[in-house]
């Protein structure tokens, strides 16, 4: 009788951890809706900025976060790839694996602020690009690099050992079974790399804001050393405006569409991971 | 015949899995003191059969019971059935060796510490009376300490069964539990089912006929989730009546 | 897209191609580079320079005008190092400054003036702080007084709001109420950055006390008058243009040397007179 | 024809498997693998060398000094305080909730609503930093503030609780994960025995995942410690360590947050930008610290 009763007080303890882990996050989603909705339209999403943002919409800032997000996203996925691709076809050495495989963790594992100023020193200052978009892109593709590498890194080691075997069996040469077996067995693992990566780009603010956006007057950049304005530096100008209502219904507005934005990528990322979950069932 | 119940009684007993029947038409009763084989092809149901009798399956998805089913004497798919109690009484060996990654000793009372855990201070007599049981003692005495993953298939398996032991169970449901030993281990653990049918009712599902025939009594043939014939082992053996029976039997 | 590549050596090799494509475009944007001007520095003096950049781009097509804030500090930092063709500076430049860019040869352009207001929050205003002393001000800021009561207000205990040490508007306040520009301010409960956080922070408190451009006074974030030796001197552009309010400054544009082509035009524009009505526009009051 | 793509010069068969040749794919890939490598050098060797300076001129006051303050002295203890107790303050917070959400989610929901649940914690888990610190300083600190009747919300407690809310996702679902990677037939066994749900949970399934939650909890905490944006919003910019030290209701600096405030002013120059970066290198070997124990449970996990 005792042990029923510890049973049912553990789980119901269990469940309202649950709940109130769940609650609390479902009233931020609420909240973040909730303020944002109201200012949202399509004449927010499509029309520039006014009056440092007071005013008019948020169209070069969502341009902004999109480009710089896209090319962080060219910028690493080959590097990605040909980086997996190296470590489970090519090298034979462990300890170069491993080595390898610890300078990815570490990289993870690295705050993104540190990211933002020696990437500045590194790209900015160093190789002369300033304050611009491809600084910008690169350190965001650095920063995004190990994401996306264990994501595609995870997809090809996953790959039963028998597809390999029948493959060789028949006969393929290495680059063969890279090119008809590792790349579409890991194809869903590799978009949900991506997209991952992605989606830790486009929320990214702390290494961005003194690398690659201006307060105003970036507009679309012409070039990729011109600076460019993002959503994310946008609603941190804004936030710290919070006396001004039109400023703080425009930060909320903008980090709705920051938030759907990211979603999105991550929705996608999920998508394709089930995706690949199914395909290895096969 | 006296009134004790029979240890198992299963009446017109359906099973299934969102939707989809697994057992039908089930009805038939297990001996005390005896082992009954449950003989069928793969996925004849034999699995799902004995899952049923320890209500194993109660977690798996869209899982639904119809019928009765009694164990010793009480409905246990009825109201107020206390699950853990009932899983105490019916012991249940799986087909494949499962060791928890603790010691031995641990092992070997990890149900005991549960059930009745202000037996604290026998736990070490008590474990070496169940391993002494499961014919596995003196293979382990020595190493009552280390993880109990370094014993064999064979001796984790006799583990488990020692583990179930522990927990004072009257009838044993084992699902191939030889299945993935060497002739060896087999041959041990069908020693130990000699003598654990003594004092239990011991449900057996096994592919191996040779070993239906040398340990049990009774047989039950099970196909596509029906039972086609149920009797004496001798008799099924030697005279199947039924049409599908003989076609497995004689392969 | 990964499936229907054929062959996996020319595909890695495209994507190569790419990021090189990518990372080599930068060069060349240096080229494209004279038409831009940047500016960053102190978010005092932003609204000028953002207002008449969105101005100046109109009446000169083809020049891109970016602005970033950051403070008068990253502003003269950002200019001696490159980084910008502008600095925007709400206060003069420190002789450290001077000295850390000496080869950059700093120029400051005054462009406007501005007073540091010492502001409370509208509750305490209301309940009777009017005015202040320097000497209340800076005990304040040492920590020695706590609660309003103290200086005539509600038995509330002070939010003391200071700023970054390197902000303009510290230096002139500090330099006003300690004499010395890099004063501390052990009493201090929170620090904030820009005008606007403080000026959010003083509003969002009902004991606040802080100090903020008088461009950013409002109906939540009130100026005290400052009493001096038996006169107040209320913080209003008025006493800005007549000179008697102690903490005023000029706003300052610093440039590496003499200003040349664009970056000439845009300091000559502010300057003019639409420049200057924009000034005036944005608070302040203007130099010519 | 390069020799990569020609079958006669594909490398020896190692292991049963073939490698392929050295072809410039070969070393295409060799540099794309060294990236990552050379990117976490190029930063740690970075830090050290711009570190060294203030290092050299402070000494161990730098890591002990309690005063900063631009110009005269750089002691970088109350951001290392300030990280460490708004990290601290985060786990504390968010602990109960991840784990034992986790342990719910994995044990005792069905499939679907599992499915659900989780792909719900994803989806938070990469909310943006900087949309936690707008709800932070427009609902938590001044809820904080009326609570603890405190006369400003913006306090070491404000960060911390937000840093617990933004780790709660990834805290769980990684501990969910680990849970998940339990093999079934130990919880049918310890069923079998009679043991009820929560008996087998704890004494089975949680013990078996122990590696796996501690290294998600590790993950969490590295990713609370080098948060930038929402910090800086709630934290307060004070470089004070407060008096008596567990007052978390004081405001306070972390190391991100200080230099999300203070990096413009001196970028890349000057004594400033040196202690600036020594507080990015003792960051870095904190969370190195921190992620390098959490892979090794993470290894441990996944045997």
């Amino acid at each position: 009788m005792r042990r029923r009763l510890v049973d049912s007080a553990t789980r119901g303890l269990l469940f309202l951890t649950t709940l109130a882990g769940c609650s609390l996050l479902a009233l931020i989603l609420t909240a973040v809706v909730g303020r944002g909705f109201p200012s949202m339209s399509i004449e927010f999403l499509t029309r520039e900025a006014r009056d440092f943002g007071l005013d008019g919409g948020i169209f070069h800032q969502i341009a902004g976060t999109l480009i710089l997000t896209a090319s962080a996203g060219i910028v690493s996925f080959p590097i990605a790839l040909g980086s997996a691709l190296f470590q489970t076809e090519f090298l034979k050495s462990a300890g170069l694996k491993q080595a390898l495989r610890i300078a990815t963790y570490t990289l993870n594992g690295v705050p993104t602020i540190l990211f933002g100023l020696t990437g500045y020193m590194f790209f900015g200052a160093l190789l002369g690009m300033g304050v611009s978009w491809v600084t910008g892109a690169l350190i965001l593709a650095v920063m995004i690099l190990p994401t996306v590498q264990i994501s595609v890194l995870e997809a090809i080691e996953s790959i039963p050992a028998h597809y390999r075997e029948s493959g060789m069996a028949l006969g393929l040469t290495p680059w063969a079974q890279i090119r008809s077996i590792v790349l579409p067995q890991s194809f869903y693992g590799i978009v949900t790399g991506v997209l991952l990566g992605l989606a830790r780009a486009a929320g990214e603010t702390a290494a961005i804001m003194f690398t690659a956006t201006a307060f105003s007057g970036a507009g679309i950049p012409r070039s990729l050393a011109r600076p460019v304005s993002t959503l994310q530096t946008h609603i941190l100008v804004l936030a710290q405006e919070a006396v001004n209502p039109k400023a703080v219904a425009n930060a909320w507005g903008a980090g709705l569409a920051l938030t759907a934005l990211v979603f999105a990528l991550m929705l996608s990322a999920l998508w394709a991971r089930s995706r690949l979950r199914l395909e290895s069932h096969r | 015949m006296n009134d004790t119940p029979p240890p198992i009684e299963i009446r017109d007993a359906c099973v299934s899995f969102r939707g989809k029947t697994v057992l039908d038409e089930i009805d038939c009763e297990f001996r005390p003191r005896s082992a009954t084989a449950v003989i069928g092809s793969s996925g004849s149901g034999k699995t799902t059969l004995l899952r049923t009798i320890a209500r194993m399956n109660d977690g798996m998805d869209g899982f639904r019971f119809r019928g009765k089913l009694f164990v010793q004497g009480s409905e246990i798919y009825g109201n107020g059935t206390d699950v853990c109690r009932l899983r105490g009484k019916v012991g249940m060996v799986f087909q494949k060796p499962c060791v928890f990654p603790k010691s031995v000793l641990e092992n070997a009372v990890f149900g005991l510490k549960h059930h009745q855990p202000e037996r604290k201070k026998e736990f070490p007599e008590l474990a070496e009376r169940f391993l002494r049981e499961a014919f596995l003692w003196d293979e382990v005495k020595d190493r009552l300490h280390q993880p109990a993953a370094v014993l064999s298939q064979g001796q984790q398996q006799r583990l488990a069964i020692a583990r179930a032991l522990a927990v004072g169970p009257e009838i044993f449901l084992m699902d191939e539990p030889t299945a993935s030993l060497d002739p060896k281990s087999t041959q041990a653990i069908e020693e130990l089912v000699r003598s654990l049918k003594q004092k239990h009712c011991v449900v057996l599902a096994t592919h191996n006929l040779g070993q239906a025939r040398r340990l049990c009594e009774e047989v039950l043939f099970v196909c596509e989730g029906r039972i086609r014939e149920s009797g004496p082992a001798s008799r099924v053996f030697d005279n199947p009546l039924d049409e599908e029976t003989r076609a497995y039997l004689s392969q | 897209m990964v499936r229907g590549v054929e062959r996996p050596r020319g595909f890695l090799l495209a994507m190569l191609a790419l990021v090189w494509c990518a990372i080599g475009t930068a060069a060349p944007g240096g080229a494209a580079e004279e038409q831009t001007i940047r500016v960053a520095g102190s978010t005092t003096v932003l609204p000028i320079v953002s207002k008449a950049a969105d101005r100046f781009k109109v009446s000169h097509r083809g020049a891109a005008v970016s602005v970033n804030a950051g403070g008068s500090g990253v502003g003269v930092n950002d200019v001696g190092n490159g980084r910008a063709q502008i600095g925007m500076l709400s206060r003069e430049l420190t002789r450290e400054e001077r000295g850390q860019f000496k080869n950059a040869g700093l120029k400051t352009h005054a462009v406007g003036r501005d007073a540091v207001a010492c502001v409370v929050s509208s509750e305490v205003y209301s309940a009777g702080v009017k005015t202040l002393t320097r000497e209340q001000i800076r005990d304040i800021y040492l920590g020695k007084i706590g609660n309003w009561k103290d200086v005539g207000g509600p038995d509330r205990r002070i939010v003391v709001i200071d700023k970054e040490t390197h902000r303009g508007t510290r230096h002139v306040f500090m330099q006003y109420v300690f004499g010395d520009e890099q004063a501390r301010a052990p009493g201090a409960r929170l620090v904030t950055g820009s005008n606007n956080e403080e000026q959010t922070k003083v509003a969002q408190s009902d004991a606040a006390i802080g100090m903020l451009s008088v461009a950013w006074i409002n109906p939540d974030v009130v100026g005290v008058g400052i009493r001096e030796g038996g006169k107040v001197i209320q913080p209003t552009l008025e006493s800005v243009r007549d000179g008697s309010f102690p903490i005023s400054r000029n706003l300052n544009l610093v440039t590496a040397g003499e200003p040349r082509g664009i970056v000439k035009e845009f300091i000559d524009f502010i300057l003019g007179p639409e420049g200057q009505k924009i000034v005036e526009e944005s608070g302040y009051v203007a130099v010519r | 024809m390069s020799p990569s793509a020609d079958p006669q010069a594909n490398g020896p068969e190692r292991n049963g498997r073939y490698f392929p040749g050295r072809g410039p794919a070969y070393w295409v890939c060799a540099g794309f693998a060294c990236v990552a490598l050379g990117a976490a050098g190029i930063l740690l060797g970075y830090l050290v060398a711009e570190s060294l300076p203030a290092l050299r001129s402070q000494g161990w006051p730098f890591l002990l000094g309690k005063d900063w303050f631009v110009g005269e002295n750089y002691g970088a203890l109350p951001m290392i305080y300030g990280s460490v107790m708004a990290t601290a303050l985060a786990l504390a917070l968010a602990l109960p909730f991840a784990l034992g959400g986790a342990v719910f989610v994995a044990e005792f929901l069905p499939a679907r609503a599992r499915l659900i649940v989780k792909s719900i914690m994803e989806l938070l888990a990469g909310v943006p930093g900087i949309v936690y610190g707008l709800l932070g300083m427009s609902f938590l600190a001044p809820w904080i503030k009326d609570a603890f009747g405190l006369i400003d919300g913006n306090s070491l407690l404000a960060a911390g609780a937000l840093l617990g809310i933004m780790v709660l996702p990834t805290v769980m679902t990684l501990s969910e994960d680990a849970l998940r990677s339990v093999p079934a037939e130990y919880r049918e066994n310890a069923l079998s025995l009679g043991l009820t749900q929560t008996e087998v949970v704890f004494s089975v399934a949680v013990p078996q995942a122990l590696p796996g939650i501690a290294g998600a909890v590790f993950l969490g905490v590295g990713r609370a410690m080098g948060e930038t944006i929402a910090v800086l919003l709630v934290i307060g910019g004070i470089d004070r360590i407060p008096s008596p030290w567990y007052d978390v209701f004081s405001p306070g600096q972390s190391i991100p947050s200080k230099l999300g405030r203070e990096a413009a002013e001196s970028l890349g120059y000057g004594l400033h930008w040196n202690a600036l970066m020594g507080l990015g290198l003792v960051l870095l070997l904190m969370t190195m610290a921190v992620a390098f124990a959490g892979n090794l449970f993470l290894r441990r996990a996944r045997p």
